[in-house]
């Protein structure tokens, strides 16, 4: 039954820590509770194992259950050492939401489920509020299920073998809206909360859809496997290019971090992509790097940003270095499976994918500059963001064992 | 000892950098001492661990995640340049002041730069080696963000192409390990991205690269620092690539184009010094200039050559010690450091010259002409230190920084050091050249009072003793040396130099024309991309399907 | 110990002696003597009054006793395999920029003189390229046909090369202010190191015996000869010829060398 | 029977496509969920039909009950939702019935053209509940499609579509005045 726990504890716990919001202690520990009580049933769920107590036989995967501790490992430190002036209750029930709806994603038994619980989830995440229009809100995430819902009926259909591109076709292009990369970028804020931005798509839930999507993908349709992979590298190198660029020379310091996340995914895309167990380890590091660094350091250069704070102290560069995958951090553990994946795949793709690699490096060190200087609990936070990515970087070997590689 | 106390000499920087933040964060002023104990305890490791057994010793690390086993090895090679990343690093971190947050980072990237070359494969030198570039550039940052520094992109360039190349060689092979790749797997195109990765981690250009930038720098308190550290890791992979070729590279013309740049590095930082405006600016072309030269050495392809060129390296990283403590103004002390770099007889730097330069000759044509053009070369460097001891000091770096005494000492170790030739050698070169590059039955490089080459000997200590003794004497009796520090036109302007400064520079203000700009405009790209819609986002499907189903 | 005492005092004395600094004094000395005789008319007799060397001088004179050592001259005390081509040609090639430090006014048509310079270079190593040895006296005593236009051209590159090197040309410094020629100390310690060299390279090593002794001075002083003449012809010929000898005649021939060194090896493997 | 079952699903996706007021809406979800009940039940899915049937009434009841009761149908302006309707319908005809091949045509039909026409609509709204709306018709086609596939899906998601055609309709954002 740790499935359903994992997915009925966060949620439960999102539910309990709205209701307690009016006084934040109790929210908090409701909350944490309820939330780690999730994760425990996460880490004690075997993988691959299934559980059929409600008539759906839910199990999770060995790569889920990782990026599932992942995100719930970023939520800790976002609610542990949060930016200054958030609700730190809110952020906890959103995040404790997020979580139940990944852990939903990661357990369901079919991409039907996937797609109509990412329906279920674009729905109450538009709901949230925020400055935009509930209908722009929605459209990306719509979009990408009506997408992800055609690719899965052209599988299914009998008949020319065309129909499978289409069927390729219509997933990748559905993983891309979801996520929210080139060419379906979504309507960005730069003032509005990050939870009931886009950021929320391509940074918290974006690696478990993915994850799902892209796992069931191959196998409901083998006979376009090829172009599957060539479409999800096509859009990757795409995205790394945009991504590196947009991110480096935008005016706006909120949306080169959100293009940032577009050039990681764009190096996930490719490393999923590649149909060897490298691009697999490449992704898992590269997603890894998403939830746990950059999106926590997203968070917590925003106040900066706002004031347009740049400096540079150690931390900044440090900091640069970890998001353009130099290493000793993760990044560059991630890059060099990627690239050994490529190898074997064919290596001018190697190649290329190592020049885009360089692009990171600008952006980066803009990024980096924007944290400020981080103070009191948010340095420690900023620390501890910092060591994860470097024991992960020198040390790979645990994550990737956890995910079954 | 236990094979895990190899670990030490990586361990110990690192827990130095440890103790170092805690007393910056605790407010203890003792943060140089710390430095100092730390980095002098891991060269003490590093020898304890070496000197008793020479002989390999190794740690497994298991999986650490990256493809094959991991491990540790500290054998000839990896003692050999332990010393040369240590020792200068001991001697900056000893006697230079540095904020406590410099000093943790620089013992940090000492650390990663001693794993660099305490590891046993490729993949974990790229892991490392990224690691050390990354903390010099911190560290130069930190010290002064708007001064000239390596450019970050070119040095994860070239780790990165480390990577890939221990990838490929995990992928060709089943192993990165330095011992352990079969000689079939170093083919042309692996050992042509491998020498490339070296040249740029190194810095290894004909023109202005970062080990001559560096010491424009206001301070030089990081510039010795990642000199010490970054500068001798490509010459590492260049020597490692003879171990994974059993003693060669896949063929005579790769070490032909690399002595070639070798001379045209020497050449480079010879040409610049001869027209440099201050002798700081000389100073800075100091080890690019041997840098070149030992580049020559390694890559003649003999025994001989490879002691001489790691033997240069040993005097370029005492250079990299000193250069930072001399103060920039006139008088013995830089007249010293300038005669001991320009490699005047009899001292350490005109020895593994000579034996470079005969290596050259000993390996045949095309090899010797090479050597006519080191040896051109040469010449034209030491017309650059005459005149540089005539010149103004330059902009001075902080007092604070600089140790006259310990530099003089140093310059003077490396003059004196001449008739101990053979000694330096024994210990530093020739076991690691025995390791990567087995000597044919029969021929020894000599001992410790001699250099036994193929055509000749060289009697260092029978030769160069008197000399000195001679020197000493006559030095002393002549009195000092009293020179007018004064501006000095460049001695020689080398035809088209002009021409190239004039090509770069318009390649450096080269804009895309003002009617062609609209195509590169990225506020009206980013504007159709976010805001394109479900217009822009149809499009795309019909695309994609148009891609796919061609 | 013993071996290293006797080694250490057969080098000094070597450097020292002969065919070191005594010797390099001595034939300096009458040398130059001749040169100034030739070109100023009159006799200026060596000022013995000592004074104290200075470190320019030193540094002069430390480099041509390490390269006089190198020469295989007839009872030279270093062992054969002790000597060593490269110590030779830069020590020498040292002695030529040492008085740079006291600033580059005391050099005419620097650029010019680096290209000799560099030209001389080639001719001493470029014998030693398909040998591949650096014994000096081993390549003097290369005397197979295939080899030999190369040793030649070199050995004429060499003596074009040498009144430049030992500024006997009539270039004018910009420092130069004396109306009348004095002995020029560092050219006194330069002669015999590179007229010496020079019957190392080209000549067979001459036998430790008298008439081995006189073979090789012989060949030394006619080289010292040639100088002496190629100077004052120049001198009395004036600035122009001898700039385009140098700039038109010998970097040509320099790179007519390298040709012979490439084909030369061709021919060979 | 699924024939007509399939052209009312299709006719309520249209009614979305080209209605603005909350009674177009309804009418249009009550066609869809009809629809794909009636398939649901020819195929033998009782239960899972029962519950797309159940989800669209709470909606179509949540469309009646509160904001202005208008049909909107066609405002000015329509022509491209017109032509949207009608080239989806015959597009997803031709891919049911001569593109691919098997029985189920009338299902495959009903999905590929709701699914279409929900997309069309999501993207071209610019409201709060026609953008509910077109996502609950898309959930119910969603669940229809779960059927086309080798293995019973159960009735997770009818049950989730049911879930989400009642609840989206719930939401607070439903039911701000006007559409």
């Amino acid at each position: 039954m740790e499935p359903e726990l994992a997915i009925a504890l966060p949620a439960v716990g999102a539910v309990l820590t709205a209701i307690l919001h009016p006084r934040p202690r109790a929210a908090l520990l409701a909350g944490a509770l309820l939330g780690a009580g999730g994760i425990a049933a996460v880490l004690l769920a075997a993988p691959g194992l299934a559980s059929d107590l409600l008539g759906v036989s839910l199990s999770v995967s060995a790569m889920s259950r990782t990026l599932l501790l992942a995100a719930a490992a970023s939520l800790a430190l976002i609610v542990a050492f949060p930016p200054p002036r958030a609700d730190r209750a809110m952020l906890l029930a959103w995040g404790l939401a997020g979580i139940a709806g990944m852990a939903a994603i990661a357990a369901a038994p079919s991409l039907d489920l996937v797609i109509l619980l990412t329906l279920v989830i674009a729905l109450l995440h538009a709901a949230l509020g925020g400055q935009r229009p509930l209908a722009a809100r929605l459209r990306a995430p719509a979009l990408a299920v009506a997408l992800l819902g055609a690719g899965l009926v052209f599988a299914r259909f009998d008949g020319s073998t065309i129909l499978a591109r289409f069927a390729a076709i219509g997933l990748v292009a559905g993983l891309a809206a979801a996520l929210g990369t080139l060419p379906y970028i979504h309507e960005f804020d730069p003032d509005e909360l990050t939870a009931t931005s886009p950021i929320a798509w391509i940074a918290f839930l974006g690696p478990i859809l993915a994850l799902a999507v892209i796992t069931r993908a191959r196998e409901l349709i083998p006979a376009a496997g090829a172009i599957f992979a060539a479409m999800l590298i096509g859009l990757g190198l795409l995205n790394v290019l945009w991504g590196g660029l947009a991110s480096w020379l935008t005016d706006k310091g909120m949306s080169a971090w959100h293009y940032s996340f577009m050039a990681d995914w764009g190096l996930v895309l490719c490393a999923f992509g590649i149909l060897v167990a490298d691009g697999q380890a490449a992704a898992v590091l590269l997603l890894f790097g998403i939830v746990l660094s950059r999106l926590p350091l997203y968070l917590w250069s925003r106040q900066s940003l706002r004031e347009r704070i740049q400096t540079d102290r150690p931390v900044n560069l440090l900091a640069a270095a970890m998001l353009a995958g130099a290493a000793p951090f993760a990044g560059f553990a991630a890059r060099l499976f990627l690239l050994r994946g490529a190898t074997q795949l064919y290596w001018p793709l190697a190649l290329v994918i190592g020049v885009g690699l360089l692009l990171w490096l600008p952006p980066s060190l803009r990024l980096g500059r924007s944290l400020g200087t981080p103070r009191g609990r948010l340095a420690l936070g900023v620390a501890i963001a910092l060591s994860l990515s470097v024991a992960v970087g020198l040390y790979p070997q645990p994550l990737l064992s956890l995910a079954g590689l | 000892m236990p094979a895990i106390a190899i670990i030490a000499p990586v361990a110990i920087p690192l827990a130095t950098a440890g103790s170092v933040a805690i007393c910056g964060v605790a407010g203890w002023k003792i943060d140089r001492i710390v430095l100092a104990v730390g980095t002098w305890l891991a060269i003490v490791a590093l020898i304890a661990l070496w000197a008793p057994v020479r002989s390999t010793q190794d740690l497994g690390l298991g999986q650490l995640g990256f493809g094959t086993p991991s491990e540790l090895r500290l054998d000839a090679v990896g003692f050999t340049f332990g010393l040369l990343v240590l020792v200068p690093a001991a001697i900056l971190l000893t006697l230079q002041p540095r904020p406590w947050q410099e000093g943790t980072v620089a013992a940090l990237g000492v650390a990663a730069a001693v794993l660099a070359v305490e590891s046993g494969g490729v993949i974990l030198t790229a892991v490392a080696g990224g690691a050390a570039a990354t903390l010099a550039i911190v560290q130069l940052d930190v010290e002064d963000p708007r001064a000239s520094r390596p450019p970050w992109g070119v040095l994860l360039a070239a780790w990165l192409a480390l990577s890939w190349v221990g990838a490929i060689l995990q992928v060709r092979s089943g192993t990165a390990g330095y011992s352990a790749v079969p000689v079939s797997a170093l083919t042309v195109p692996v050992f042509a991205l491998l020498a490339a990765t070296a040249l740029i981690a190194s810095g290894l250009y004909p023109w202005r690269g970062w080990p001559s930038q560096l010491w424009g720098r206001p301070a030089l308190r990081s510039a010795g620092m990642a000199v010490a550290t970054l500068y001798p890791l490509g010459f590492y992979l260049l020597v490692r690539a003879y171990e994974i070729g059993d003693g060669r590279y896949p063929q005579f013309w790769l070490q032909v184009v690399l002595a070639g740049i070798g001379v045209l590095v020497a050449f480079g930082a010879a040409a610049r010094a001869q027209g440099a405006s201050t002798r700081r600016a000389y100073l800075g072309e100091v080890i690019p200039g041997l840098g070149g030269f030992a580049l020559i050495g390694i890559s003649v392809g003999t025994p001989l050559g490879l002691v001489a060129g790691i033997a240069t390296l040993a005097v370029a990283a005492t250079l990299a010690a000193c250069l930072p403590l001399l103060p920039d103004r006139g008088g013995p002390t830089s007249l010293v450091v300038i005669a001991a770099a320009a490699g005047l007889p009899p001292g350490l730097a005109f020895g593994v010259r000579v034996l470079g330069l005969e290596a050259t000759f000993e390996a045949g044509t095309p090899m010797g002409l090479i050597g006519i053009a080191a040896a051109a070369t040469w010449i034209l460097s030491i017309i650059a230190a005459a005149r540089a001891a005539g010149l103004p000091a330059g902009r001075g770096h902080p007092a604070s920084e600089t140790e006259p005494r310990v530099s003089m000492g140093l310059a003077l170790a490396i003059v004196v050091a001449g008739p101990a030739l053979g000694l330096v050698l024994a210990v530093l070169a020739t076991p690691a050249q025995a390791l990567v590059m087995p000597s044919p039955a029969g021929v020894n490089l000599g001992g410790l009072t001699a250099v036994a080459t193929v055509s000749t000997v060289l009697p260092a200590v029978a030769l160069f003793t008197p000399v000195l003794l001679l020197a000493v004497l006559a030095y002393y009796y002549a009195g000092p040396m009293t020179v007018r520090a004064q501006d000095r036109a460049a001695f020689v302007v080398l035809p088209g130099t002009d021409r190239f400064a004039r090509l770069r520079e318009a390649l450096r203000s080269a804009t895309v024309p003002a009617q062609y700009r609209s195509l590169v405009d990225l506020r009206a790209l980013e504007a159709a991309a976010t805001g394109g819609g479900p217009l822009l986002w149809l499009a795309a499907l019909v695309a994609l399907a148009f891609a796919v189903t061609r | 110990m013993i071996q290293l005492l006797s080694q250490l005092a057969t080098h000094s004395f070597a450097l020292l002696l002969y065919p070191g600094l005594v010797t390099i004094a001595l034939f300096g000395a009458t040398a130059e003597s001749v040169w100034v005789r030739v070109s100023e008319g009159r006799w200026v007799r060596p000022e013995f009054r000592w004074r104290r060397p200075s470190p320019v001088l030193t540094t002069v004179a430390l480099s041509v006793m390490l390269a006089a050592a190198q020469m295989s001259a007839p009872f030279n005390l270093v062992p054969p395999d002790e000597r060593n081509l490269i110590i030779a040609a830069i020590a020498l090639g040292l002695t030529v920029w040492v008085e740079l430090a006291l600033g580059t006014e005391m050099f005419a048509e620097p650029s010019l003189l680096l290209v000799v310079q560099v030209c001389w270079l080639l001719a001493v190593l470029g014998p030693a390229v398909e040998p591949q040895s650096l014994r000096p006296q081993v390549l003097g005593a290369v005397l197979v046909p295939s080899l030999l236009p190369l040793k030649v051209a070199c050995a004429i590159l060499y003596l074009l090369c040498l009144p430049a090197l030992l500024k006997l040309w009539p270039m004018p410094a910009p420092g130069e202010r004396r109306a009348t020629r004095r002995l020029d100390d560092v050219r006194v310690l330069c002669w015999w190191p590179y007229c010496g060299l020079f019957a190392t390279l080209v000549f067979p090593p001459p036998p430790d015996d008298l008439l081995g002794l006189v073979r090789f001075l012989g060949v030394s002083v006619a080289v010292a000869g040639f100088c002496v003449v190629a100077g004052v012809y120049m001198g009395r010929r004036g600035l122009d010829v001898a700039r385009n000898v140098y700039r038109r005649g010998v970097a040509p021939f320099a790179g007519l060398v390298i040709v012979l060194i490439l084909v030369t090896s061709l021919l060979v493997h | 029977m699924t024939a007509v079952a399939a052209f009312a699903a299709w006719l309520g996706a249209a009614i979305i496509v080209l209605a603005d007021g909350r009674r177009g809406l309804a009418a249009g979800i009550g066609l869809i969920a009809v629809g794909f009940t009636a398939i649901a039940w020819s195929d033998g899915v009782w239960v899972g039909g029962a519950c797309l049937l159940v989800g669209g009434v709470v909606a179509v009841i949540a469309l009646l009950r509160t904001g202005p009761q208008d049909w909107g149908l066609m405002p000015a302006g329509s022509t491209p939702r017109l032509i949207l309707a009608v080239a989806g319908g015959i597009l997803s005809l031709w891919v049911a019935a001569s593109v691919t091949t098997g029985p189920g045509a009338s299902l495959r039909f009903a999905c590929l053209a709701v699914l279409g026409l929900m997309a069309g609509r999501l993207l071209q709204s610019k409201a709060a509940v026609p953008a509910l709306a077109g996502a609950a018709g898309l959930a119910i086609a969603l669940a229809g499609a779960s059927e086309l596939g080798p293995n019973d899906p159960g009735f997770a998601p009818y049950l989730i579509a049911a879930l989400i055609t009642a609840g989206a309709l719930l939401l607070p954002a439903a039911r701000s005045h006007g559409a």
